[in-house]
């Protein structure tokens, strides 16, 4: 488990990176690199549970820094006929897009934690929903022609959830209605039965309610547990198809 | 008393924050963890700052709620803003109705109320006066209440193919759905475990 | 002046009622009929009075609208009035895209993905979901992909008057260094150009 929490606190691999420069205490721009690949690849062994996806881009840079040690062990190729000078272009040094990658990086990094800081002192100013028209007489509502879309009305929606929040009873406990698991599994069984046996997972959730959600989650579960339904799959990230069993029916 | 500034400070953003609910004295009270006499002397406080002709507010109570309202002689200026068509305050009752008709669809009258926490029954009317909702159906049981939907006008407007085009609503509460859903989880996992060794 | 109390007072009932739509100075010229500049001798006195140890509110200048909001140091209270508080919280991939987003737009999904070097579809779904985030316009180009930029609500939620008030960014980037990431980001693009076309 103990990796897995660790694993959350990289954004990727640049991420990592920067966390192992750091925590090495080099210099940015001048990088050992292959005691900092050495160091990636150890750290990249203990993330093996991650998805695919997330391990390509982190094996990706596995193969990146690979390269950047190998051409750095490279002789450096004297130019012929160094007819200018005595001093003889080395070709750019195999690190630097690298660098720059993590310092850009970096740049974006930092400025997401202070605009972290900025949300968090914003957050300690309250505004308050504009005063309801429908109180004034005689305005009604009116929507302007233009100018308005779907993002508006979403806003709309999302300033309502606030005041909502705002409106909620003060000092007194909101007492969640309680839908017992007992009664959901008899429901679900009632539902599944009704529908030849089978139906699919994310249609058994009614309301999409976050209590109501835990509920039916839960006993479904409970379910399972007691061999009642069974749950199949097709492929990977198809939805699921809840079974009725047989002898249940 | 240095403090009895600070309460009034605190016991002002209440009421500001608190809006057409207003809070009682008891509320207050509670709120900033003070005695209810130190609240009634804040609010005399506010409402006495309030008389300053600088200021546009005043301290009300109604039905033993306070709560802050503009002074009557400005009353102009503020219906200059509420008649004001291109106000986003007067849309804004209009776009919530009709975003929860959008995406609850088909939905009666009281139920939009019930989202909304207000009575919707005008914004509800001007949207169909104006084609973007329209009647579809009634609902079952008593009273056989009117459902509503979105029209094809609605779709126009926005610019929408379909209804399948709107965008998801959910993604506000993603994290902390998925944040207490793994809190859940795990409780969960430990109980079955548990309840899993016993037999 | 008389008159600029009495304006100061029609100003703070104006801010009052518009709550968190806010106001422009030329909306608060219009409504109450004063030129400008009074305006803003106006919204200045009205903050000025409002730093009292015994007023809870200040006047704000969010996403280029001035508005009433509570002072920080009543956050507490006012979060125990607040049913649900913490407004929730940005994941670290969020505030990392967004502040790309911010600092680089108008950007492309592809190129936000560059500069984190991993895949940013999700946070930026989130993003758009929570309207700190809006699509603006398409690149030129094979793909036309999506450009993406921030929101009034991004400079509201960051307590931002505009995005010039963005904090700079932090780095030794001079000019040269610009130049050069110009350069580095013409070549990424063009990379991308190439892949894109692939799909």
């Amino acid at each position: 488990m103990s990796y897995l929490v660790k694993l959350e606190a990289f954004e990727g691999p640049l991420d990592l990176l920067l966390h192992l420069i750091n925590r090495m205490e080099i210099d940015i721009y001048d990088i050992p690199m292959a005691e900092l690949t050495r160091q990636y690849i150890d750290h990249i062994h203990t993330m093996q549970v991650l998805e695919l996806n997330e391990m390509s881009e982190y094996l990706v840079m596995a193969a990146t820094l690979l390269a950047i040690k190998s051409k750095m062990l490279l002789p450096v190729h004297e130019e012929e006929a160094p007819d200018t000078d005595e001093f003889v272009e080395d070709g750019p040094d195999p690190r630097d897009e690298l660098v720059e990658r993590l310092i850009e990086y970096r740049k974006y990094k930092e400025a997401a934690a202070t605009l972290k800081e900025y949300g968090e002192e914003r957050g300690k100013s309250f505004t308050r929903q504009p005063a309801e028209p429908s109180l004034t007489e005689g305005t009604a509502a009116a929507l302007p022609e233009e100018g308005l879309n779907v993002h508006d009305m979403i806003a709309a929606f999302r300033k309502m959830m606030e005041r909502k929040k705002l409106r909620a009873p003060l000092m007194t406990r909101v007492t969640r209605q309680e839908i017992s698991i007992a009664e959901t599994m008899e429901k679900l069984v009632g539902r599944l039965g009704g529908s030849g046996g089978r139906a699919v997972f994310s249609d058994l959730f009614e309301t999409g309610e976050r209590s109501e959600l835990v509920v039916t989650f839960l006993s479904l579960l409970e379910l399972m547990k007691q061999q009642r339904i069974t749950v199949e799959q097709e492929r990977n990230f198809d939805d699921l198809t809840v079974v009725l069993r047989k002898e249940v029916l | 008393m240095e403090n009895g500034n600070l309460l009034a400070g605190q016991v002002e953003s209440l009421l500001f924050v608190a809006g057409d609910d207003g809070l009682t004295a008891k509320q207050l009270s509670e709120l900033t963890e003070s005695d209810r006499e130190a609240v009634e002397r804040a609010l005399a406080q506010i409402d006495e700052a309030c008389r300053l002709e600088g200021r546009g507010l005043r301290v009300v109570e109604l039905a033993g709620t306070f709560r802050l309202a503009t002074k009557p002689e400005h009353a102009d200026a503020v219906r200059r803003l509420l008649e004001n068509p291109t106000s986003q305050a007067l849309t804004q009752a209009s776009l919530e109705v009709l975003a929860i008709i959008a995406y609850r669809q088909p939905i009666t009258r009281v139920e939009v109320e019930e989202i909304r926490g207000v009575k919707s029954e005008r914004p509800i009317q001007t949207l169909v006066a104006r084609g973007l909702v329209k009647e579809a159906g009634r609902a079952q049981g008593t009273g056989r209440a009117i459902l509503y939907g979105t029209t094809d006008i609605f779709l126009d407007y926005f610019g929408l193919a379909s209804l399948d085009d709107l965008p998801p609503l959910a993604g506000r509460d993603d994290e902390a759905a998925d944040e207490e859903l793994d809190l859940f989880m795990t409780s969960f996992t430990e109980t079955f475990d548990e309840e899993g060794s016993e037999e």
